[in-house]
């Protein structure tokens, strides 16, 4: 048997390499969450500089197609999902008082899948350019005849992270229905962990179907599959079907964590519990159901017949209500309380009508026949910034400062984080508001320019700058993450906020058992019901014990190395004059990858144990 | 770890969810079969929604053989009775018969594939080549895909066979033996759906 | 405590009673897969024998389909006992969600328009 | 203008006003609709805009009141009362949302049988219904007989339109003024989306798949027409022109289009690129009076057109860098490049292209 010894001397690298804790794999996703957001932010102030001025030529078409599909695959799969996929990793094991997940094996697998994943997307830049089709890839511009290699790797790169994203949720999902501490009943459970279950649940749902459209895709591409070509027999259509039924949800995939954290900061910065918990979960899973039922909405122009449209076109303001229930209890929980104003709550609060104005906008998108107007054109580029960037960006920025103590020991500082709110949030309305109009003036979305004398030059000359403003706004997070990592006072305190949930009664720094002793859950916001009806200290659910924990890996490193080889061998089969022939790659691929699992399957690990005087040592330490 | 269950009486009734390791396995490859379900729809889709885009290709009239389908059936779903019977023999801790019942549901299997690895090659001589027409892809791309989940399952079972050949019955492998046969009744579930919907509707000629 | 997960047991822990009533459900199971052979075999006849009209033939054997699926699932499976609360709730979310997707990949490819 | 009438009755959207200032000649914004299927889209985005305002006013003023009235003040450590939440208030916002909702469902349903209105089949022999019914069926019948029917097909990077008379038009497409004119679009190579903002809505052109679209101009003029779907890097250069006519002069524009070739003054410049135009492959690509093929947009009108290619500016400067090199404009586009055609070649196609014109010489 092993003891805790045997994690000692092993250099920083190894360790965060074969690290299976949820706490450091929640740092690993924040990092690389982190490096995509700059780069496809990046991306868009490129679109915005040559979108500046009318018939502008900083970059060509084909660039700007590029640009434009990255941007949006690089922000929705790879900057969105792993920084949402960050928090979930720190927060619910923490909130549901559970010393780690489920599957932590797997945990790690799903994070370095994604990584890998993403990194084969991106490697497209040094094989002849990126994909160029949208990030909706629609046949038949994204299949073999009109689209080159950059497409085959979004189809492998998007096939191989979605993998990543895919089992990850079944890890969380389990860990939910599972791991929960003794009392933590499911009505007990703070919304993020909820919003949490359903995000998995719906990533299981919607990353499937996902899955086999790439894979129709890449045999269309690689292999002469006959899906989407007509006078094959095949049907263009069927594409965008099965793209939207995993598309829509994904939306949501996004947003509902993002309605988490705020649903975690805004009581703690109101000192009030969650107005209409019950309703709010209630909410979520109803917004969950009808986010499958909905997608045709994206196809309204597509001609499918009015009895299709009207259905859908119901069915997707339906979901207005559920939201509304959602956005009126927030408010409701600020009303009465008593609020102070940090960058976390500025965030958090401002995110409320940011979000609504968003929101309406795709009610009115819903409307059939003005979607007839609206789709394809700014507008719509206008509705999904107010909600990703009002809504899940603010939600994730009130989640960075508002969990950053707990993750790394110290405070962001206070003053940069209100600056860097304001030239956001200002930056964001000018970019995005005026794109409205823009829309409504007649300009289609995905234009790499447009002509003079159509009245848009002065729209488009003010939106760039507001991105501008945005892009400086981040670099003041950034900075403020570099000056606060020096310059910050030491945390000491479990709970620097005065918060309600289980994760700020265990000590800062965290163990990395999370709980000596399992808590015992007395009640929905456990933490502040025992701070204000208890002694302030959770009770304990059993007695000191050794502590079993589970043991590092470097599988799920190498699987993931394993898939991104496949996949890239995969590509090379559409490559000229490969300098190894492609199956070769792709055999080391999947002796790979099939191999690491063998090894896990054959050999046993059953872990090791925390002794309990360590455990004792420990907590002494840090108390 | 073992929890509640007291292990001196023997092998629990439920040794695949005594332990909590067991328990999430158990739940998370239900997750897991969950969203296969999906995926196998969207495929079950693209080819209804395609399968009468024969291009001037063969049509699945002509070509479908109702026999061979037929054995193909049978071997499959007694693979399952097979696998449900194994089960039965792991709860009893009759070891060495749920071994036996287990290399008997990888040999139905085996046969099972084979004949369908005969099919695709027969069908490729009488003109229905991959790239022949969307019905044919779509054909050979779900009929295919379900080919490689039994595969997988073959190598799966395979594994765990051979790594516990001389282990008897524990806590460890309990959960996976489970998990490995419920796959294999997925796999049966879908077959049942691909006999009557791609072949018997398409000999019908829907 | 590790190594007792790698140890095989001597002997089961099943009362009398317990082996009974497994070995009932072990009858179950086997006249299910009886009835499922049977329910097979009606199909490929009800198609291969032409007697039957394709407009009938076709939902019919949809439903012994969907019938086989039920005992797979619920008996083959174990869906149907207690315990198994989420896993049910998976396989149902997966199968209503199927739904909507496979209507709609077979009727709103745009070439007929409803 | 009557749209612009429409528009300042509703004073929230006088502001954008402002932005309509800047508008060319071609009429382009869909703020500024020219015909029933615009106008009722106008209308409606203004309805649900009132819908909008009206939830935007009561979530902000709840926000602005809580964030103000309920800050906390230094020192304060009272802890507020702890609300589980109110049955009653979760029934209002969730029935009053329903409401508004159903507002927009009812015109969103109307809306979409009202637009999805097919083509009338040409020529009825509906003499058996009496009174009303038959003179209602009779006008149809009437309606359908004349009503102009076009074939719209998408090509990367242009719009090909067959009319009913047997001609085909390139990029510009003529209708007549006041009467509903139905496009029957598909797609030849990707996806495009035919859209003309200030006449109405858009249609996907899909490969392997028709659709159609009605749309109506009350007055005649130049409508700005756009791809609205990506097709490739030259996407947003995919622009076309729908002209509207009055019917008279409509009809004589068809007339001229479907008639035979004249063909140019013997030994002239022009007669000398017609040849070169034989010669070079040109026809093969290009149809001029129906003569050639469609693989590139039909010539027969070129020199009507303000644009050459649908966004570059019509003269012989831009035409010549056109042939010699049209990738340089319009990145992927697949028409031929001609870099090494002789200047005297060049100076005698151009001749010719100039004098392809159907309009009456003033
Ligand atoms: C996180 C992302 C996110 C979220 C949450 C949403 C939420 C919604 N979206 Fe959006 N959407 C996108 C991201 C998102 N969308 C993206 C990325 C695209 C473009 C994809 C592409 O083509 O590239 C898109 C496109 C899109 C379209 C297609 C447009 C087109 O291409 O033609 C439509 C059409 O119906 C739509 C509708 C809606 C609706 C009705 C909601 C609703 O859920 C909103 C509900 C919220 C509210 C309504 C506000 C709060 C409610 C109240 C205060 C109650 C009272 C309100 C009323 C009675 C109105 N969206
Ligand atoms: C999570 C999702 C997400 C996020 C956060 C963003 C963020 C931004 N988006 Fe994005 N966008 C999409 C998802 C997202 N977008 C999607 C899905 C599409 C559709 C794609 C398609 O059509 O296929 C799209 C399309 C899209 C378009 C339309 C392109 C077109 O149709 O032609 C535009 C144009 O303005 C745009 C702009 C921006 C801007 C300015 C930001 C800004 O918020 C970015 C802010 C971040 C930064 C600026 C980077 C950080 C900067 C630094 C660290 C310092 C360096 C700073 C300076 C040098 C100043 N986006
Ligand atoms: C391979 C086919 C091909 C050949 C050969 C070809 N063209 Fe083209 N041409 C096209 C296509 C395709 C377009 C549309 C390009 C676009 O807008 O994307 C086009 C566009 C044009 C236009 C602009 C049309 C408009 O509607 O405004 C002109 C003028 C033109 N070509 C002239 C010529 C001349 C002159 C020649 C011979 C010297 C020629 N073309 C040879 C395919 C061809
Ligand atoms: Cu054609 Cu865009
Ligand atoms: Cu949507």
């Amino acid at each position: 048997m092993a003891t805790a010894t045997a994690t000692k001397d092993k250099s920083v690298l190894w360790d965060w390499l074969t690290t299976v804790d949820h706490k450091k794999l929640a740092v690993l996703y924040l990092i690389a969450g982190t490096l995509f957001f700059v780069k496809a932010g990046m991306m868009a102030l490129f679109m915005r500089i040559q979108l500046m001025s009318a018939e502008n030529d900083f970059l060509t078409g084909q660039t700007f197609n590029e640009l434009i599909t990255m941007h949006g695959t690089i922000m929705l799969f790879l900057a969105a999902t792993p920084l949402i996929f960050a928090f979930m990793n720190f927060v619910i094991p923490l909130q549901i008082g559970a010393r780690d997940v489920a599957f932590p094996f797997v945990n790690a697998l799903g994070f370095w899948i994604f990584f890998f994943g993403g990194l084969l997307l991106s490697v497209s830049w040094f094989f002849g350019g990126g994909p160029d089709a949208g990030w909706t890839a629609y046949v038949p511009l994204s299949s073999g005849e009109y689209a080159d290699l950059g497409l085959d790797f979004y189809v492998l790169g998007l096939q191989v992270s979605g993998i990543g994203t895919l089992v990850s949720a079944i890890n969380f999902i389990v860990t939910i229905i599972n791991m929960r501490a003794p009392g933590m009943t499911m009505m007990r459970m703070p919304l993020f962990c909820w919003t949490g279950l359903v995000v998995s649940i719906l990533i299981v749902f919607a990353f499937t179907p996902l899955a086999a459209g790439l894979a129709l895709l890449m045999l269309d591409r690689i292999f002469g599959g006959q899906f989407f070509i007509p006078d094959m027999g095949g049907n263009a259509v069927l594409w965008q079907h099965i793209f939207w039924i995993f598309g829509h949800p994904e939306v949501y995939i996004l947003v509902l964590p993002a309605f988490g954290i705020i649903s975690e900061v805004i009581p703690a910065f109101s000192r009030k519990r969650l107005f209409g918990y019950t309703a709010m979960v209630f909410a979520t899973l109803v917004i969950a159901f009808l986010g499958f039922m909905v997608w045709v909405h994206h196809m309204f122009t597509v001609g499918l017949g009015p009895i299709t449209n009207s259905v859908f076109a119901i069915a997707t303001m339906g979901i207005a209500v559920p939201t509304g229930i959602k956005i009126f209890n927030w408010l409701f929980t600020m009303w009465g309380g008593k609020i102070t104003f940090n960058t976390a709550m500025l965030c958090a609060s401002s995110f409320v009508p940011t979000f609504v104005l968003g929101g309406v906008t795709g009610v009115m998108l819903a409307m059939v026949p003005v979607d007839y107007l609206y789709h394809d054109t700014y507008f719509v580029v206008a509705h999904f910034h107010y909600i990703i960037i009002g809504g899940i960006v603010l939600g994730l920025l009130a989640g960075t400062y508002y969990w950053y103590p707990k993750m790394f020991g110290h405070k962001l500082n206070e003053k940069l984080g209100i600056l860097m709110f304001w030239l956001f949030y200002i930056g964001f309305h000018m970019t995005f508001f005026i794109q409205h109009i823009l829309g409504l003036i007649g300009m289609p979305r995905r234009v790499y320019t447009y002509l003079e004398g159509q009245g848009m030059e002065t729209m488009n000359l003010v939106s760039s700058i507001g991105s501008f403003v945005m892009g400086a706004a981040i670099l003041v997070l950034v900075i403020n993450v570099v000056y606060s990592a020096f310059n910050s006072e030491r945390i000491t305190v479990n709970d620097p906020w005065d918060a309600r949930t289980l994760e700020w009664s265990t000590p800062t720094p965290i163990p990395e058992y999370n709980f000596a002793q399992t808590p015992q859950v007395r009640s929905l916001d456990p933490w502040f019901y025992e701070k204000v009806h208890g002694d302030g200290t959770m009770k304990p659910a059993e007695p000191m014990t050794d502590i079993h924990m589970p043991n590092g890996s470097i599988l799920p490193f190498v699987i993931g190395l394993g898939l991104f080889t496949w996949g890239f061998g995969m590509v090379m089969m559409n490559m000229e004059n490969t300098i190894v022939p492609p199956f070769l790659v792709i055999g080391t691929g999947v002796i790979l990858t099939f191999g690491s699992m063998l090894i896990r399957s054959i050999k046993e690990d059953h872990g090791y144990h925390i002794p309990l005087e360590q455990v004792k040592k420990i907590e002494k330490e840090v108390s | 770890m073992a929890g509640s269950v007291d292990l001196s009486k023997g092998l629990p009734s439920h040794p695949e969810k005594s332990t909590l390791e067991g328990k999430n396995k158990f739940l998370g490859f239900w997750i897991f079969l969950g969203g296969e379900t999906i995926m196998f729809a969207t495929f079950f889709g693209t080819f209804l929604g395609l399968r009468e885009g024969t291009a001037g290709g063969p049509s699945a009239e002509e070509l479908f053989s109702m026999p061979l389908v037929f054995i193909m059936t049978m071997l499959l779903l007694t693979s399952s009775l097979t696998s449900v019977l194994a089960m039965f023999s792991m709860k009893k801790n009759n070891f060495k018969n749920m071994l036996v019942l287990m290399i008997v549901t990888v040999l139905l299997g085996l046969g099972f594939l084979g004949f369908e690895i005969y099919e695709f090659v027969e069908y490729v001589h009488h003109g229905l080549g991959y790239t022949t027409s969307a019905f044919a892809s779509s054909f050979y791309t779900l009929v295919g895909l379900h080919g490689a989940h039994v595969l997988f399952g073959l190598c799966w079972i395979t594994t765990l066979i051979i790594r516990y050949s001389r282990s008897g019955i524990t806590l460890t492998n309990a959960p996976k033996f489970y998990v490995a046969s419920l796959y294999w009744h997925f796999i049966d579930v879908v077959w049942v759906f691909i006999f009557t919907v791609v072949y018997l509707m398409g000999i019908g000629g829907a | 405590m590790s190594d007792d997960l790698s140890k095989p047991f001597t002997k089961s822990s099943m009362s009398e009673e317990e082996i009974m009533k497994i070995n009932k459900e072990r009858k179950i199971q086997v006249t299910s897969f009886a009835f499922m052979i049977f329910l097979t075999i009606l199909a490929f006849i009800a198609v291969a024998t032409e007697t039957i009209e394709v407009g009938f033939a076709i939902p019919f054997i949809l439903l012994l389909a969907v019938v086989q699926f039920f005992l797979q699932m619920y008996y083959f499976m174990h869906l149907k006992d207690k315990d198994h609360g989420w896993p049910n709730a998976f396989i149902i979310s997966g199968v209503v969600l199927s739904t909507p997707a496979l209507i709609a990949l077979i009727l709103l490819l745009g070439v007929t328009k409803y | 203008m009557k749209g612009r009438k429409g528009l300042l009755r509703f004073l929230p959207l006088s502001a954008m006003l402002l932005f309509l200032a800047g508008c060319g000649e071609d009429r382009l914004t869909a703020l500024d609709p020219y015909g029933p299927q615009a106008q009722w889209i106008f209308d409606n985005m203004i309805l649900s805009l009132y819908v909008m305002a009206l939830v935007i006013i009561v979530v902000f003023t709840l926000f602005f009141i809580a964030v103000v009235k309920f800050r906390r003040k230094p020192g304060d450590d009272e802890i507020p009362k702890q609300v589980e939440g109110s049955k009653t208030l979760e029934l209002t916002w969730t029935i009053i949302p329903i409401i508004l909702l159903v507002i927009l469902a009812v015109p969103t349903i109307a809306g979409t049988y009202y637009l999805a209105e097919e083509a009338p089949e040409a020529a009825g022999s509906s003499g058996e219904e009496e009174g009303e019914e038959a003179e209602e069926a009779a006008d149809a019948a009437a309606e359908g007989e004349d009503a102009v029917v076009i074939d719209v097909t998408g090509h990367q990077y242009w719009w090909q339109f067959d009319y009913p008379e047997g001609f085909t038009a390139g990029n510009e497409v003529y209708i007549p003024v006041g009467e509903k004119v139905w496009f029957n679009v598909t797609g030849n190579d990707v996806i495009h989306s035919f859209w003309v903002p200030a006449l109405g809505g858009k249609i996907d052109t899909i490969p392997g798949v028709e659709n159609s679209l009605w749309l109506q101009a009350d007055e005649p003029g130049v409508y700005k027409g756009k791809c609205a779907e990506l097709c490739g890097p030259s996407h947003a250069l995919m622009d076309f022109k729908v002209v509207a006519l009055e019917r008279d002069e409509y009809d004589a524009w068809v007339d001229s289009m479907s008639q035979e070739e004249e063909a140019p003054e013997e030994n002239s410049v022009a007669a000398e690129g017609r040849q070169v135009f034989e010669d070079q492959g040109c026809i093969g690509c290009h149809a001029v009076e129906g003569q050639g093929s469609a693989q590139g947009p039909t010539l027969t009108n070129f020199a009507d057109r303000d644009y050459i290619a649908g966004v570059i500016d019509f003269n012989n400067e831009n035409l010549e860098e056109w042939i010699r090199d049209p990738q340089s404009f319009k990145q992927g586009n697949n028409m031929q490049p001609y870099p090494d055609m002789s200047d005297e070649d060049m100076e005698a196609i151009i001749e010719y292209l100039n004098t392809l014109s159907v309009e009456d010489e003033e």
